[in-house]
């Protein structure tokens, strides 16, 4: 399970970025057009941020504690962060927030992270090895199983791209894409496309007519090849696969003197 | 009103199902502390977001089953107690019964509001199923061939709670992240409340929209200043995320995680002694400066 | 930000299903009296207590159908618009779907949650099982030979709501009596929101907890002071007694109910012109003291 | 439908009390040794004032506009007064009132009105005759049906009692009282014993082990016969059955001077 982060932003040529900025900047990219977001605290709150202040100054961000239209004054550190509430446009309760929000169908994009991700953007991020005798306990859904059932579409951000995590089958899965969802339980209805939009540190996966994640762009100097090696299942390659346009000036700027000038994400 | 003491001895038993709520805002560290200091065992500790209080409480042996959503401690590292008493290498013996946010916080609004079950969107194709039998389905009675995931009504015997502020009456207002502490207060059997402070009636009185819990649902009022340390209560000390941050290597170590609990829970004897080891400074950088709501008019007929 | 006029006209059509909600208090009377001035017909009247702004729509033609928990004038008389619609020896022709308080509100929550229906504890026994068959019954999935009564998601195509202030977002803060408001406004296709006063975002971004309903599930956000009369806004006017107690003998005679449509509805023009015809002291006399809420400390980084 | 509330009141030997006055004496009294109560505004908002100035201060009423613990400085005239909420422990959300308080089974006693009783406690509260051609159209449930059926017991006050309102058969069946309910759907789940206590003009009825209204006292003036012969079903007549106290001095001085003086409610 070594990451190929090091490959990525090793090459001595081009990248004057790393890959946190990159990943951010990428996802901001994908976010045009989008109205609210629900997210974390981390790459999708700079995003976020990014969006906020380029091209999509009305982009909101929703976090799963019932925050909603946050003004911190400075980047917070975690969900927990008291600076997220204090003037807040509104706090609401958790049912109001899961069950009206979140259920009601009201968020646009969810942001969501795993430890692997399958061909159809099904999610595990609660077991490697088997559930009652696992390898490595991992955290569990939260509330990525509802933001995978209720958001119209999900982004995934996935720092480490090999084939421990982008895998042929998941070791559990416990976020399932819709066509999944649909697969297990015919009978009960789902919302929304799943995951549409991956971004890795090697390129950028979109989501076909039937769910399944192509490759739609390459990092700056990574190969087709190297994103096939690194993928456990065999990849199938958009003809318009191009190459991800790099950050640029003006983008790198705003991330790094106006976002995160502390280096809170940027890594 | 009690002492922290007495509400954990009164109402908390070996063996109860104790949810201890608070949404990453507010976690009642003070009442698990005490627990342990108390040596309970046998608990089934039910909390969306078991986090460092679950591994302390975990590590000391209080706790057989965990019923949860989300475990970890945010994005600062491991829960290495829970994770040892769950991954096959280490002792294991901890009993999950596992949840996504919602199904656990739809159990507490169904065994608040007396139904035996409350429908959700999700679940569907999630392998939860396959380790949860809790998790079924139920056909619409209004459309043909629509079904819809349930959760069962959970009714702990205690909650236990930390707040800003109640009256001697235990009518209790917060402000901040809520969480799910008015679905739990209602569902328990039983409900602790601690509170950075008791005001007077009148604070409570001037601004009813802001108890969120009231008085009757509560059996014990305790006054627990800095109780949710190291989380934190909004507008009165912020999160001490120094502390987050240095439990992975604690956590990590079963002996040095033994000694630390031997440390600042038991030796300290109560949370006046936990105050008095932190020192008297210690939550000088943790205030924040004043940020007052702008009141709201209500009226008289006076 | 909206006129009420292009509000109500943009959103509201002939034959939609509408939820006017307010419970006793922040009644949107006058969201009410411009639709009977569009003279929209043909809606669905959704509301918990449909009164005197009911009788006032149906006697002016704009309700097929009523859905409702209670129709009534408090304690101090009838609805004789309604009744006449309805009882046999009236012209009758009202379409009836009837509920009670719950079961209405459990619909509400099932739609703003997107889940086919709420499990409610009552209507066992009631003869309302036998003439709405919305009420259905679904066997628990947890327990041998246990039902529990069901309501259906409702999803109206406007809410109407009145509300103490809001910024020009369309976030929304209320206090007092907050009836099914918050759970409306989620479960519908629009929201209309009227307010006593537009503020400053910085009014409400001081108590983001104060704040029910986001801006983004409103659609429209008119700025209606007074709107709320005869009914009231906790702070802003107490409740017009002498209006409630009038009505019934108004509502009594058809002609002069209406006489009074035509005079305080259609030739007034519209809520100004309502608020010139009351008079400009109208308001002293319901006008309470101040008193206001204690503040809360968010605290602040900075 | 003549009232024979003049029959009771008019006997100019003792009656130095109202209807109004006795109902909300002997329903106070009754109240005895309860916490909470779920009430409108009327004669039970008189009863749980006496009972709190009297023998159970720490009674409390809640309201279905979800106000618990209101403090008015005078008299509300309806449930719609701004003066319930001012000063006030808590408002609180409609779903927590209805689904958590009423449905989680927290209150002990439920006051309902309704235009007609049967021998059981069943309640109509919404029309006479036919649902769908009805002479008279009543306001409906409300939230009678949740109060029946989740309160503790419930006590009901009826001003008028005779053969129309005191009824064999009910002409429509709102709130049902557990009997009923677990007749017609078995699988349901009830809670509390429905309707315990009737205080009409009359007298007062208890519900006996089968929950059947029997008659435990009979007001000053009022004679057996008379109550049976304005019941609508054969009434059974406890062995213990008294004349009812009348009301005391203390208990007239603290309705008239201290809680209603001006006659909001105490007509």
């Amino acid at each position: 399970m070594t990451s190929v982060i090091e490959k990525a932003t090793a090459p001595a040529s081009s990248p004057a970025y790393t890959v946190s900025e990159l990943l951010a900047v990428v996802s901001c990219r994908y976010l045009q057009g989008k109205r609210r977001v629900f997210a974390g605290i981390g790459l999708p709150t700079l995003a976020v941020a990014l969006a906020q202040k380029s091209t999509s100054p009305d982009i909101e961000q929703v976090y799963e504690s019932g925050v909603c239209g946050a003004h911190p004054p400075k980047l917070p550190e975690t969900i927990a962060d008291a600076s997220l509430a204090t003037g807040a446009e509104t706090i609401l309760t958790m049912p109001v927030l899961f069950g009206y929000v979140l259920q009601g169908g009201w968020i646009d994009v969810g942001f969501l992270g795993a430890a692997q991700i399958d061909r159809f953007g099904s999610l595990n991020t609660s077991v490697i090895g088997p559930w009652d005798a696992p390898t490595v306990r991992l955290p569990g859904s939260g509330g990525a199983i509802e933001v995978m059932a209720n958001s119209q579409e999900v982004f995934v951000v996935m720092r480490r791209h090999n084939t421990t995590s982008f895998v042929r089958e998941l070791d559990f899965c416990t976020s399932p894409s819709p066509i999944a969802a649909r697969r297990a339980d015919p009978k009960v209805p789902t919302r929304g496309a799943g995951v549409t939009t991956v971004i890795s540190e090697l390129g950028v996966f979109t989501s076909d007519a039937e769910g399944e994640l192509c490759l739609a762009s390459i990092h700056e100097g990574v190969t087709v090849e190297q994103v096939r090696e690194q993928t456990g299942w065999p990849v199938k390659v958009l003809d318009s696969v191009t190459v991800t346009p790099p950050p640029t000036e003006e983008e790198l700027r705003l991330l790094r003197d106006d976002i995160d000038p502390g280096r809170v994400y940027l890594r | 009103m009690f002492s922290l003491q007495n509400a954990i001895g009164t109402f908390v038993s070996d063996g109860d199902v104790v949810a201890l709520e608070g949404f990453t805002h507010l976690i009642p560290f003070a009442a698990g502390h005490e627990i342990i200091r108390q040596r309970v065992k046998g608990l089934t500790l039910v909390r969306m977001t078991p986090d460092i209080i679950a591994d302390q409480m975990v590590a000391a042996g209080c706790v057989d089953t965990m019923v949860f959503a989300f475990t970890g401690n945010s994005s600062v590292g491991s829960l290495y107690a829970v994770r040892r008493a769950i991954e096959s290498n280490g002792t294991g013996g901890l009993k999950l019964e596992e949840y996504s946010h919602y199904g656990l916080l739809a159990r507490y609004q169904a065994g608040a509001a007396g139904i035996p079950f409350m429908p959700v969107r999700s679940y569907a194709g999630s392998d939860l199923v396959g380790i949860n039998p809790q998790l079924r389905k139920v056909a619409s009675p209004y459309e043909e061939d629509v079904e819809t995931y349930v959760v069962p009504a959970l009714n702990p015997d205690v909650a236990i709670i930390h707040a800003q502020r109640a009256d001697r009456h235990g009518n209790v207002q917060s402000w901040g992240i809520l969480g799910p502490q008015q679905e739990v207060a209602f569902a328990s059997k039983r409900t602790i409340l601690l509170v950075e402070e008791i005001v007077d009636d009148d604070i409570i009185r001037s601004d009813p929209n802001r108890t969120l819990i009231p008085g009757f649902v509560v059996d014990a009022v305790v006054e627990c200043k800095y109780g949710a340390h190291p989380s934190f209560a909004q507008g009165y000390y912020d999160r001490d995320n120094d502390f987050y941050r240095s439990w992975s290597a604690i956590s990590k170590d079963p002996q040095r995680l033994q000694a630390w609990i031997q440390e600042w829970i038991h030796e300290t004897g109560g949370h006046e002694g936990y105050l008095t080891k932190l020192g008297e400074d210690f939550f000088h950088r943790l205030t924040p400066t004043p940020h007052l709501s702008s009141p709201v008019n209500y009226g008289s007929v006076l």
